[in-house]
This record gives C-alpha cells, structure tokens and sequence, in this order.
C-alpha cells in the first residue's frame, strides 16, 4: 500500500466517524482530517456545519479566536481532533515535549487548546499518522489533555478513538483502554503489537480496515481536491488528484 | 495619532508585558525588528492564545524576560530554535496555559473582573504547574465541583499589525474579535497598518462594526508588509524562503547574532 | 432557515426562557406580537440589559411569569402601566439585577463557564435581594477582598430583529456586538430581519466582521418594519403617537385586552 | 431667572467640571448632561473622547451595549451622570422606587448600570432637577448604588458633586457629606435648607453661581444647538437655541 493509498484510506475512516455530526472543527496543519470533513460533506450533507482552521471558505467563525473554545463550550462542536507527541493507552496526549518539564527536550510547541477541547468536545479523534513505539507510549511524560477523568469533573467530551496509518481503536470508557478495531491493509496485528507502547484489547481475527470503494475516491478526486485547495494545494494536489 | 515605527517601539519600556495575537491574526513583525533595534529588555510576552516567528526573534534577540502562552510554533517550520534552546538552558520562564484560558484572562482584564473561571484543564499536568490558576469548589454547586479560577491579565500594550487605520485613529481589525478584546483588556495598543484611509471608519456602520476605536490606541504607525516575512490574513503571503533561511542561520547564538545585524538592524528587510 | 413568523412563534415554548435586548439594539414587536397571538404562557425574560415596549406588552397579554432584567423603561412614556401594576400585586416574579452583571451573566454562558466575577455592586440593595449572587472571596487576595459571583445565565432563546440576513441563513448585526453574545449564550436564536440578501455575507469581510453565522440561529423571519412601533437603529423612528395611545388604552385590564384584540390579534399593526 | 436661563446655567456648571476629563459619558434621556459634554469640548477641547447614549455621531463604542460598562471597569472613564428617585445625604440613590420593595409604588425603571458605574468612575456627578424633600431625602428607601463604600470594598469611583435647579453640592468623601458649594441666582441659602431633606455642609455666605457669559452662551447656541439636535433635537432647538 502506498502512502497515497494510505492516506486516502485515512481520510475515508475517518470521513465515516463524521456522518453523524454537525459542526465540525478541524485545527491547524491537518490536511487528512480537513480532506475527511469535506468528503463527508460530499457524500452525506454532513457535517452541515464545518470550520477548517486556515480557510476562509470553510470557517464561519467571526468573532476571533476565541469563538471556537466557546463554540465548544457551548456544546455545538461534535467532533474535533488532536494528535500528540506521545499518546499512552489511558489517551493522555503530551503535546508538551519529552524529558523533564519544563526543560523538555525536545520541546514541542505546546498544549494549545488540548486540555480544554478534550473536555468538551464529545467526539475528538486522536490522530496520528507515525504508530511507533516512540509515539504510542505506556505513559506520556507531560499530561497536556487527560484521556479520562474521575466523576467529579465535569467533562462532557473525550476520546472517541486513535487513527494511525496502521490501524483504528476505539477508546473504550468504562476500561480506560483501547480497543483495537481494524487493521489497514499491509498490516496485521502482529505488526501492531509489534509497534505499540501500550496494552490494548483485540480479537485474534481482527478485521483488516476496507478500502475506499472506486466512488469514493473519485469523489475525493473530482469534488474534495478542489475544495481542500484553498488550504492545503500541495497536498490536494499530491494526495487526493492523484 | 500616527508616529513612526521607532517612536513605537519607545513607547514599549523595558519589562513590559505585551500582548501578541497569533499568527493568522496579524503580526507586527515590523514593530518587532523596531523593538530588537531599541534593544527592549525583560519583556513579558503573552502570546494571544499562542506565537510564531514573532516571538522566536525576540528570544533570539535578547529581548525576552518571560514567555506566557499555549505554545509557540512556527508551522511546518518548527521547531524554533532560540526558543527551544531558551526552554532546555531554562534562561527564559515559561509559563504554559492552554488557549482559552489565555482568552479568559483578556476578557477578564477587558471587563476590569478580577478573575474568570473555565471548565475543563482539571487533570492537565499544565494546571500543577502554571504560577497563577487556583482549583476552586463552584459556589454554586453543593456537592464537588471543582473549577479552574483563572485571574485577569492586563498587559501593559497589544501589539499588532491591521489591515487599516483613519486619520482619527480608529484601526479596522475586522472579524479578528481578539485583536479587540487584546487592545482593551491592555493598558493601550501600538498598531502597524497596512493601510490608512481619509475617510472616518466609524461613520461607516459596516466598517465600524470591525473597528477599534481611537480610546484603546496609544499610537499608530503606517507600515505596508508589515507582518513580513509572515503571511497577513488572506492578502500578503508567507516568505517561506527567508523563514528558512532564519532557520538556517539561527541554530547558535552567532547564527542569530549575524542575522540580526543582517535583516534586522541592517537593510535586509523592508522594515 | 427562512420561516413565518407564527412558525418562529411556535418555536418558543411555554416557560421558556427568552432574551431580548434593549430598545436601542432591534427590537423584534413583530415576533412579540406573534408570541401573544400563539398565547405563550410563563415566560422567563432577561432583558439584556434592560427592556422596555416588549416586556411590558408581553406582560399585559399574561405572557410572563418572571422578569429578570436592570430596569424596564419606556422611556419619555414611562411609566409602563401593565409592568408596574404587575410589580405592586406580585403577579409576576421580578429580579432586578444590574446591566453589566446580565451582559457578564450571558458571556459566561457564551463561554461555557459556570459563573463570572464583578467588581462594584457591593452596597447596592439588589444584591441581597437578588436570588442567584453570591459574594465570595477573591481567591487571588490574601487580604479581605469580596467579589460579586454571577453564574452564567443560559437562555433558551435570544430573540431579537436585524438589518438583513443571507439565504444561507446567517445573520448581520453590526456592531451590536451584545446580540452575538445573546446568540451564543443562549441555546438558539430567533430573528426577524428587514431585508434578505442573496449574497452570502461571510464571503465579504466587512459584512462578516458583523455577521452572526447560522450555527447559532434556529430560524429567520422575513418582517420588514419588525421593530414597529419602536425605532429601528437610526433607520425606522419611534412612532410615538402609537405609543402614547397604548398608554391611553393599557391603563387597565380591560383596557390592555382592548388594545391587544385591535393592535395584535386583530389588523391594527404592521405584523 | 427662567427655565431656560436655569438650564443654561447647569449646562455651564457641568461642562466647567467635565474640562480635567479625557473621556466622558453620557447616559439616556440626558439632554443637559450631553449639551455640557458638547459645550467643554467646543470651549476647551477636552473630553476628547465622548459617548453620549443614543447618539451617533458621538458615539464610538463598536462593541455591543458592554462595552459602556468594560470601559468603566477598565478606568477608561472619567465622568458619568447619575439621577434618581431619591438621593440621601450620604449620596446614595434610589433608581428603584418608593415603598418596599419588591412590591414598590411607584416603581421607577430599575437600577440600570448605577450599582456599576458608581463605583468604577471617578467622577459621578449626580444631577437632578428637581431639588425637593421629596427627592432630596435623608434616607434612600432603596439603596441602586451606595454613595460610599468601607475600605475592603474595591471602589474606584464614586460622588463628585451633586447639581440641581438649585444649587451645586460637593461630595465631601472624608466626612461622607455633602457641602453646599453655590446656590444659583432666584435661589438662596433659606430655600435650599428648606427644600433639602438631608443635612448638608454650607457657609453661612456661600457664593451665588456665576452666570454664564455672553460668550460661552453664543457658543452654546452656534455651536452646541447644531451638534445636539442630532439625539435631543426639540431641547436644541427649545433651549439651547433659544
């Protein structure tokens, strides 16, 4: 599988987490889960309401950059995502950097607006495209957003799942776990449990995630690239008209 | 109203705290160079809810006591260098927030309220470690409800770059609403702009609706490419070339050092 | 998103809370008279900050069960006859509260937060008549520093007439600034509007700087003259001869169920 | 002295104590207070910045009906104007009505921004017409907004001076009591102990208030009638121009 092929197969899982929402955020320097919004939109109507960080044709916000915290806040956010340096099995995500804080090395640039929409939002997808032991920990070294939280806090949000170029989990509450769904193709649950740092629950015969049938790729091709282009050419142009 | 860019940068004494927005909001990099030639000392920044390049420079430059923020990011051109190095030698403190609190904390100074309170954070480990936010029981709720007091930032100056300004002094900022809530929740605001119009914005309903009025602004500088090398909202776009050529250059101290004498205080660039 | 005005009517439920701002900001008669015809029953208003016409109207016609705002005034026509009869009997639950901490009560609503903090207010007989405030100590201050807790009030609707929508269904308000926290803070909004525009509004920027986007908007009325017989921004005057003649007519109970049946129910009004 | 000649004379009165402010202020249904703004900024150039409610010529704010109120908390308002139903000798007023409240008769409009303003802006000059017992009383039975605070209480503002038809009142913050500072031609000190419900501070000469020259009144009437017709156009014409 090539990383085109993978890459569209990426954007069409993640395009299915999304039919039943309607508004969706999607942050800055996400080409995958930007493309994912749109093609949703293409095949379903949905999301109806879409805000792509760096667009000007699909952000509606108007008043400034706090309105997409409030917007979460308020509740009318379904979906969001959030990637991480390092996402442990509990998924906390460290978006802080490694070794000690605060003199981290590396330093990544930041938690951004992770400890707050990991709260509210009620579905995030975590995503990440590199699944390696280095990224997919036993435990992140900086909480920048808890994955879980006892009952006193209110938290109307949380993980929904974990998206890599190998796989898909879902992220299962009530144990604090994942649990692993699909293998992409090129895979296989060796290979998973090869390269994850954390413990998961899975069946032996895992299914192997299935591939965007012909339609959707043409869809991603003729509708979602010119779309994508106002805020990602290059990778409207490298990935999705390829 | 309107002043020079280095009349500007007088403005801004050593240990200011300055309120900066985000990269996709408009920065004033002409105002930073102008702040770099002034050799400002000890400022506070606080990135609005994060910064860029913008603050990248005024590490390298010396420039920089304190770094308030989410993060600080220069995009696909990450990671910066003088920052990075600054947070592992620990020469700079950094205090980490998440970016709604950074909002909450304007807002909060804007409304002269002493704090504002958020949900969520709990459970962040940037909670344990920021030097200002409590973990209160909601006065509201009997049983525990614990929520995040987040007390008022009032910089001492918004910085930042906008697209137009009129011969009164109001500044359009459009629907970038932080720019409004940054300039108010501050003591005052120093402002480049791209343009500067005759005709009075707020005599235009239409206009007036994305104008910051004349009270908020402590001086204004009339600064075409203002945000070079950064992008300005949909007009001006990124130098990608000369980002990575500060990148190239800026690995040590003497890298910054040439380039600096280069492109800030030389002629290097247009500001 | 484009409905009736009995379809926008209907979409209020009894006992729901609405807000609705002050005169000076759009007033939306027409969707209060349509409220009164479709006989809505105790209603919560929080008139943001104050309210005037609407409220008193909606409470000649038993519309209201509380009324929580800083003042209801006419104006040069007070007094307001059905809203002070109403106070004198007790027949309708009055919370008298302060402007600034009903604008700072729906921007923690805006905010998701449970509660925001005001200076000032303490030593103002409101607050210990008020149900819902709490002094409490600021938790930043070591010293004895009380401050005025308000929790966040979440409408079920704002309610409120605009210059002009787009077919996409968002929403301009200029800078009327306090509808877009009404909206936001509530959990829907329901407009009547001057005009339609085919353009989309957020595709031009200095529309946009003023637009509320349809996310928050739960239906738009067409309703030309929809502030009627109050004034329009600086476009529609006050028509102060109808107002004075509801004065004349509401000064009783008979009086007020003559002037709904005539101005309301019946063909004497614009809509 | 005629009405009119009287409301001149207040005009000239405040617009002499608003010429130390950079900005100032002014409330609804204010037509002396906004001429008195209008009339220092044409004499003396100050305030430089005006807000005066319902206007829009003078009329800056572009952030929603807060905006009066963050201003004030954030110190950027000098001076303001306050009435009301009642005003007690320790400069508390009653916006709310007589009688108990909640079940007041009358009951007067509400509170408005008073418990707010009062506190936040230096300097609050309560104006009133109407000098009587009945609205010059020696208890407020409502207190809107104190007139003075203990020391734990955060308080930035507060009482100036209190003007009515009259006389002028300063508020003296130490002994938290008024002190007659003039009383304008047609009354005299007997009429104003007479018709003042609280005890106040006074010399048993005090001054009787300046007239305004023939200058500031041509200036009222060329310059200030044409500026405030736009928000109170019948007082323009009725009063100022006359």
């Amino acid at each position: 599988m090539s990383d085109i092929e993978n890459r569209k197969l990426l954007i069409s899982i993640i395009a299915g987490l999304l039919k039943d929402c309607n508004h969706v955020a999607v942050g800055a320097s996400s080409p995958i889960p930007g493309a994912a919004a749109l093609l949703a939109q293409e095949l379903w109507g949905q999301p109806k309401h879409l805000n792509i960080l760096g667009s000007v044709k699909n952000n509606f916000f108007t008043n400034g950059a706090q309105e997409l915290f409030d917007c979460a806040a308020q509740g009318r956010i379904d979906a969001f995502f959030l990637g991480g340096g390092q996402i442990d099995g509990s998924a906390n995500i460290n978006l802080m950097g490694r070794g000690d804080y605060p003199n981290n090395k590396p330093r990544w640039p930041g938690t951004f607006g992770s400890a707050y929409l990991y709260m509210l939002i009620p579905k995030v997808i975590l995503f990440r495209e590199e699944h390696s032991k280095r990224v997919l920990v036993d435990k992140v070294e900086f909480i920048s957003a808890p994955g879980t939280s006892d009952e006193t806090v209110y938290r109307k949000g949380g993980p929904y799942g974990l998206l890599t170029n190998k796989a898909f989990f879902l992220f299962d509450k009530e144990k604090q776990r994942f649990n692993l769904q699909s293998v992409h193709p090129g895979s296989s649950l060796e290979d998973i449990l090869d390269n994850t740092g954390f413990e998961f629950d899975y069946l032996a015969d895992v299914p192997t995630t299935p591939l965007p049938s012909d339609e959707v790729l043409d869809v991603m091709m003729t509708k979602v690239a010119p779309r994508l282009k106002e805020v990602y050419p290059q990778f409207a142009e490298a990935v999705l008209a390829a | 109203m309107l002043i020079t860019l280095s009349e500007l940068a007088d403005k801004v004494p050593d240990g200011a705290k300055i309120a900066v927005p985000a990269d996709y909001a408009g920065i004033s990099m002409a105002a930073t160079r102008a702040l770099i030639r002034r050799r400002a000392r000890n400022l506070h920044i606080v990135g609005v809810p994060t910064s860029g390049l913008q603050s990248e420079m005024l590490i390298a430059a010396g420039c920089v006591k304190t770094y308030e923020s989410s993060a600080l990011t220069l995009g696909e051109h990450n990671p910066p260098p003088a920052f990075n190095e600054a947070v592992l030698n620990g020469s700079i403190n950094i205090v980490d927030a998440t970016c709604p609190a950074i909002h909450a904390a304007i807002q909060a100074s804007q409304k002269g309220a002493p704090f504002a309170t958020l949900r969520g954070i709990i459970g962040s480990d940037i909670l344990q470690h920021h030097p200002d936010w409590k973990v209160i029981q909601n006065p509201f709720n009997e049983t525990d409800d614990p929520v995040v007091a987040i007390p008022a930032i009032q910089p001492d100056v918004a910085i930042f770059h906008a697209p137009l300004a009129d011969r009164d002094g109001n500044v359009w900022v459009g629907r970038r609403r932080e720019l409004i809530n940054m300039a108010q929740g501050s003591k005052t605001a120093l402002i480049t702009v791209e343009k500067v119009t005759d005709d009075n914005l707020l005599e235009n309903e239409e206009f007036a609706a994305g104008t910051l009025p004349s009270l908020y602004i402590g001086g204004i500088a009339h600064c075409e490419k203002g945000t070079w090398p950064l992008a300005f909202w949909q007009g001006e776009d990124e130098n990608g070339d000369h980002i990575r050529l500060y990148k190239s250059m800026a690995k040590d101290p003497a890298g910054r050092a040439e380039y600096l004498e280069k492109f800030v205080f030389g002629e290097g660039s247009p500001s």
